[in-house]
């Protein structure tokens, strides 16, 4: 393999894992914050999906689908967290595992109910669409650069958002001790509300992002809510900076393992049972990679607490 | 899971259309896809199922219809009741090879029928074969082999093929190289449910490739080509029927505009039963059929056909009367292999958009009268 | 003099910045208690760890029955029979006192991999849980739920737990905490008697007792430990008094 | 009797009488659906063991679920083939015999749940939950692209396989050999729960320092409870293979322990017959459903979503209050 694709291929897996953070990174605060198990963050994912593709549909615009995908996740998630969620905080992950299964359920089959078992069709917007020639030559496509762009720049929003506003105090403060919020005279309802729904509308905006290259179905969420799990966990659950950390990781595993494994395994075997070997190992790397990092660090990479 | 639609069609129909002299009725079990990400594909196959019922208008025919969610062990619990309880004569329905090998073993060893509408895996053509399985869509490697031909025929001399690492697409890369005859530039499984293919692609640029084969069902198939589309790379594409759908091209859009893939069916081929089915389907519906509703469609007519001939409990009479099929169906013409797999033309199609709408159009055949390549590993 | 049954010597533990254990050295006799006393935040509960074994010092040596134990685990140095009560209770709320008191038994008897027989109709474990609860004066509670214990009670159990082990020595962090003054009468009677069994080495904030019961006191501020020595030598003791019994008085 | 032990005994006598009503009523696939029940609820209660007495939530107990079907099918596979499932070292041939391959699923997973929960335990917590899924998407991504036997299409097997003296194709006399099972499941799990062991495990759960400070290893506690647990949910695994005539990979994946995970939070954690009540109304509630509309899953949804909001501690929680101090 030629130095260049080598290259290009680490790209990918760094885009790859900028797109997988997008989703993480809304999950893992809500853990951190609110100490959440919450299964129905891929559907989040999906509600930010379809309200894009069907905002765009309707008025063309692909810039008012991703706002329309930030609206719809974040005001479900809000609705959800004052319904559903909110009852769920003293229990143990248990019933929050329960609770939000069946939150998969509703809004899986909601959504077939109002926009039909069909794919949705959501496309990138011309400016943004067809290859540019990166300095060696590279050509790589545009809306992937963008997106490795936005997640970063989402990324650093978050670091600040956490860091420097009175937000991020709040949440700092959550994270540590909860009796401490009340204390401080914080409205903890109004807190969680809002970091749920800031948690929602990022999985939301990561799903219309994510769909204009993917397939908007029904069911696209519960792959990246898996991942997402993988990655926060590798990360250690509550860090943002984990997260962030974990999802480049996971990216580059994948990627670079699913390339460099059917190749390594073409050295010592016939070509076409190397392609099976190494897809097949492939497959399972990113799982085994999440077993290695608990072994070695068994609350992940930053993750402070056991 | 378990949703009985039984539809009983009114008996006060029995002032009967022609040939419908015998009164056993017959009732068919279909389980299928309803519910879930696979839904598309099932509710095709049940509408154009159920129209082609509704067209006869005969009576003694009753359908019991339910959701599999895509799952193998709750088809086997649907056909357990269908066999068990509702006494069905004949199983229909299933969508996906895998649970079609969970299912139909076991329900043709218990003397039911079963009438594949859309799965046709190697091992239930070959050796797995029975008297009582009859597959009125395709062997899984077909509409594979046929791009195989048509690859030749367009002096593609160069492919890069890829599938994802399960069974089906093992017999997919395979069907290809059955017929192609150039070289190949590259051979990749992908991970089953992969989104994203920005690796696979970098390949294929890097390759010196002159096509691209592939195999990716569902969203799958979405994904990679509208990356595939917007990454530069301008190699002819050249696939299976299943990842340029009716059901699927809406959502993959201009990106999938010219691309060559082959079917048994399009909308245009040109016979009456074919006109007044796609007529009908869309009066119906609301929407173009697709290469789904098309099979569930002739399934339907198989059996109608069959009924016109045979009682259902003799079932050797019943059994020839399928074999023969005798009937309208909308491919043209159609008939069943030794191993009760079709032999059948297989066309090339390109995607092409007529006013807001993508579909296909029948370029040329790429395989004619062809049977599948187990047929000889088949003693019945 | 005899060999001590628990020494530590010159450990030290560091925790970022913070020196919780500054060379600290001590050890426990046979027949004594002795009395770890010192102002809240000394590093009394990270000491006691480390001779626990929950926490393994950085550097220095704990020593018990004549080897040295600094390597080993919290479950080596208990069958080595180091018997421990805790601060906050650790005891299966949801089980009865009895329960509890039979785990202790069953520790004891290091057969806990046995699954089908139920342990409550194990006769020797329970007249071994049951010796214990009675001398601790919760025999009449044996079929209540734990967590329906008061916080006294409660401490009475933690003790109980311990005694079924038959321990080489005791450490018990805080037992009089929450005992109101006729439970704590009744206690330092007890501990008084206890000692011949097995020393103590005894963490307590209740002076009174400490004055009572202590052979020795050792006194732990800021991780250092500034004395020790009888309850005389403490009482007038210029340090002590400065740093920490004048707080009190 | 405690109200649980009453609603228990109900419990186990209704789900014995269904099956025998459905045999007199001639519903076969009555019994077929009450033998399900039987079949799951078997490996809730091996999941139970480590969840609810030892407090591991494992999202992973599909691994073997999945590892005692593919002992079914793979052994089958081989007896129904007539091929030796291998020649060297020396010479295994598979076999139909359901005793057989019940011990070999045990066995199997047995040995898996011994390596899986070797390394897993060294996490707690959330971790745990996601170290144990991540080994059953392990597993579950091996399963589909090892083509040896079916990948994704999985194996079948066409007839049920053997049990000395019975016939096992009617489905009266599958169900009482997995209500039997079922049945000393029951009888074992309650018994370790009073055993020392138990008595152990149960306080490892509730505070490890105390465990520690008696001299019982909380580490080693929890990977015997782990191998007990793997292995019966391995057995239902086996069970669940021949009920179907068929395994596939599908049996590994995350949605199957999530499955078993939720009869028993339904029926209430930690409670003996916890997995029979939840895999009960689970089956009834898909039953039922079904037949509603298109979209049943909302209901679904719904309906599981008003249990944990209204009825804490699942379905025994809810009838049979707190749970009594043991003895």
């Amino acid at each position: 393999m030629s130095f260049l694709l080598l290259i290009e291929q680490i790209l990918n897996g760094l885009q790859f894992g900028v797109m997988l953070f997008l989703t993480a990174a809304g999950l893992t605060l809500v853990f951190g914050v609110m100490g959440l198990i919450n299964l129905a963050h891929g559907s989040l994912f999906m509600i930010g999906a379809f309200a894009a593709a069907a905002t765009a549909a309707a008025t063309g615009s692909f810039v008012l689908g991703l706002a329309a995908s930030l609206a719809a996740a974040a005001a479900a998630g809000a609705l959800v967290e004052m319904l559903v969620i909110r009852r769920l905080y003293n229990r143990d992950h248990l019933d929050q595992v329960l609770a939000t299964f069946a939150l998969i359920l509703i809004f899986s089959e909601g959504t077939r109910w109002l926009f039909g078992s069909f794919p949705l069709y959501l496309n990138i917007p011309l400016a943004l669409s067809g290859p540019v020639t990166l300095p060696g030559g590279i050509e790589y496509p545009l809306y992937r650069l963008t997106i490795i762009a936005v997640g970063l720049l989402i990324a650093l929003g978050l670091f600040l958002l956490i860091s420097r506003t009175r937000l991020g105090v709040q949440i700092r403060a959550g994270e540590s001790d909860r009796e401490m919020i009340a204390a401080l005279g914080i409205d903890i309802n109004r807190l969680y509300t809002v970091v749920f729904a800031l948690g929602a509308g990022l999985a939301g905006l990561a799903g219309a992002l994510v769909g204009a290259i993917q397939s908007v179905q029904v069911g696209m969420g519960e792959p990246v809510l898996i991942l997402a799990f993988v990655v926060i966990v590798i990360g250690g659950i509550g860090s943002i900076k984990g997260a962030l950390i974990g999802s480049v990781l996971v990216g580059l595993t994948d990627t670079l393992g699913g390339v460099l494994l059917p190749e390594t395994f073409k050295l010592f075997m016939d070509p076409a049972s190397a392609t099976a070997v190494g897809s097949a190992l492939a497959s399972m790397l990113i799982y085994i990679l999440m077993a290695v990092v608990l072994i070695v660090r068994p609350t992940g990479l930053y993750g402070a607490r056991a | 899971m378990m949703k009985t639609k039984s539809l009983l069609l009114a008996a006060t129909a029995a002032a009967m259309t022609a040939g419908m002299a015998l009164a056993e009725p017959v009732k068919v079990g279909m389980i299928t896809t309803l519910s879930g990400g696979g839904a598309g594909l099932g509710i095709d196959v049940r509408d154009g199922f159920m129209l082609a019922v509704k067209q006869a208008g005969n009576p003694d025919i009753e359908v019991v219809i339910e959701d599999d969610q895509r799952k193998p062990d709750i088809a086997v619990q649907l056909a357990d009741r269908m066999i068990q309880s509702d006494d069905v004569d004949i199983l229909t329905g299933i969508i996906w090879s895998n649970l079609a090998m969970a299912v139909v073993p076991s329900a043709t060893a218990q003397g039911k029928f079963y009438l594949s509408p859309n799965a046709g895996p190697s091992a239930l053509a070959g050796k797995g074969c029975h008297p009582n399985y009859f597959n009125v869509a395709w062997q899984n490697d077909n509409l594979h082999e046929a791009a195989g031909a048509y690859a030749n025929s367009a002096g593609l001399k160069n492919s890069f093929i890829l599938a994802p690492n399960y069974p089906a697409g093992q017999d997919a890369l395979a069907g290809y190289k059955r017929m192609y005859e150039g070289e190949l530039a590259g051979e990749i499984y992908t991970k089953l449910g992969q989104t994203d293919y920005a690796a696979e692609i970098a390949q294929i640029r890097a390759s010196d490739a002159d096509s691209v084969f592939f195999f990716l069902p569902g969203g799958m198939g979405i994904s990679f080509l509208k990356q595939y589309a917007d990454s530069g790379v301008d190699l002819p594409v050249v696939g299976p029927a299943f990842s340029f759908d009716q059901g699927i091209l809406q959502a993959v859009g201009a990106a999938a505009l010219g691309v060559k893939n082959t079917s048994q069916w399009n909308k245009d081929i040109d016979n009456a039963a074919n006109k007044a089915f796609v007529e009908s389907f869309e009066a119906e519906y609301g929407r173009l059929p697709s290469l789904y509703a098309s099979q569930g469609f002739d399934t339907a007519n198989l059996i109608l056909s069959a009924m016109a001939k045979a009682d259902v409990k003799d079932q050797d009479a019943f059994r020839e009367a399928l074999r023969a099929a005798e009937f309208d169906s909308v491919r043209g013409e159609f008939k069943f292999g030794p191993n009760h797999h079709p032999i059948q033309d297989i066309y090339v199609r390109e995607v092409v958009q007529e006013g807001d709408v993508f579909t296909n159009k029948i370029l040329g055949v790429a395989l004619e009268d062809h049977a599948d390549a187990y047929a000889g590993e088949c003693k019945m | 003099m005899t060999e001590p049954v628990l020494s530590v010597r010159n450990v030290s533990r560091k925790f970022g910045a913070l020196i919780a254990s500054n060379n600290v050295s001590l050890d426990l006799r046979p027949g004594e208690i002795h009395a770890l006393i010192g102002p809240n935040g000394a590093g009394k509960s990270t000491l006691i760890k480390q001779i626990a074994g929950g926490l393994r010092p950085d550097s220095g040596e704990v020593h018990f029955l004549g080897r040295d134990v600094t390597a080993l685990s919290t479950v080596q140095r208990a069958r080595m029979g180091l018997g421990r009560t805790f601060q906050i209770s650790a005891l299966a709320m949801e089980d009865t006192v009895l329960q509890n008191a039979m785990l202790g038994a069953l520790g004891a008897g290091r057969r806990p991999y046995r699954f089908f027989r139920p342990v409550l109709k194990d006769r020797d474990l329970r007249e071994v849980a049951e010796t214990a609860l009675d001398r601790v004066g919760l025999l009449d509670h044996a079929a209540i739920r734990t967590s329906d214990l008061s916080h006294g009670q409660r401490r009475q159990l933690e003790v109980a737990v311990a005694l079924t082990l038959k321990p080489r020595a005791f450490i018990m962090d805080e037992p009089m905490a929450g005992l109101g003054a006729s439970g704590s009468k009744r206690l330092t009677g007890f501990l008084d008697e206890l000692r011949h069994e097995a020393p103590i080495l005894l963490v307590e904030h209740d002076m009174d007792a400490v004055f009572a019961l202590a052979d020795r006191i050792s006194v732990l501020v800021y991780g250092e430990v500034i004395a020790t020595g009888t309850v005389e030598d403490i009482r007038n003791h210029a340090e002590v008094r400065r740093a920490y019994l004048g707080e009190d008085a | 009797m405690s109200r649980e032990t009453i609603f228990n005994a109900v419990l186990a006598l209704g789900l014995l009488l269904f099956p025998l009503w459905a045999y007199v009523a001639d519903e076969p696939f009555m019994i077929t659906l009450a033998t399900r029940v039987a079949i799951l609820a078997l490996a809730g209660v091996g999941l139970n063991i480590a969840l609810g007495l030892g407090g591991l939530v494992s999202l992973g107990h599909a691994a073997f679920f999945g590892i005692g079907g593919y002992a079914m099918g793979i052994l089958a596979h081989h007896a129904q083939s007539y091929t030796p499932l291998m020649e060297v070292p020396f010479l295994i041939e598979g076999t139909k015999s359901m005793p057989v391959i019940w011990l070999v699923a045990l066995a199997a997973s047995a040995l898996a749940a011994l390596v899986i929960g070797a390394l897993s335990l060294r996490t707690s917590g959330v971790y745990f939950i996601m170290i144990t899924l991540a080994f059953g998407q392990m597993l579950f991504y091996f399963a589909i692209s090892w083509p040896a036997y079916g990948g994704e299409d999985g194996l079948s097997i066409y007839v049920r396989n053997s049990f000395p003296g019975l016939n096992t194709l009617d489905p009266i006399q599958f169900f009482l050999i997995a209500y039997v099972i079922l049945a000393a499941a029951l009888m074992f799990a309650a018994m370790l729960a009073k055993s020392p062991f138990g008595l152990a495990l149960n306080a490892a759960r509730q505070t490890a320092e105390r465990v520690e400070t008696i001299g019982i290893t909380p580490y080693r506690l929890r990977l015997t409870a782990f191998v007990i647990s793997g292995a019966i949910t391995g057995l239902a695994g086996a069970l669940f293979a021949d009920l179907n005539r068929f395994v596939s990979p599908s049996m590994f994946s995350w949605q199957t322990s999530g499955e078993i995970m939720i009869f028993i939070i339904l029926g209430g954690v930690a409670r003996l017959f916890g997995p029979v009540a939840g895999a009960a109304l689970f089956i009834a509630l898909e039953h039922v459903l079904g037949g509603l509309s298109e979209f049943w899953h909302i209901y679904l949804g719904l309906l599981l979503l008003a249990v944990v909001l209204y009825a804490r501690g699942g379905i025994i929680g809810t009838l049979a209050g707190r749970e009594v101090a043991h003895d």
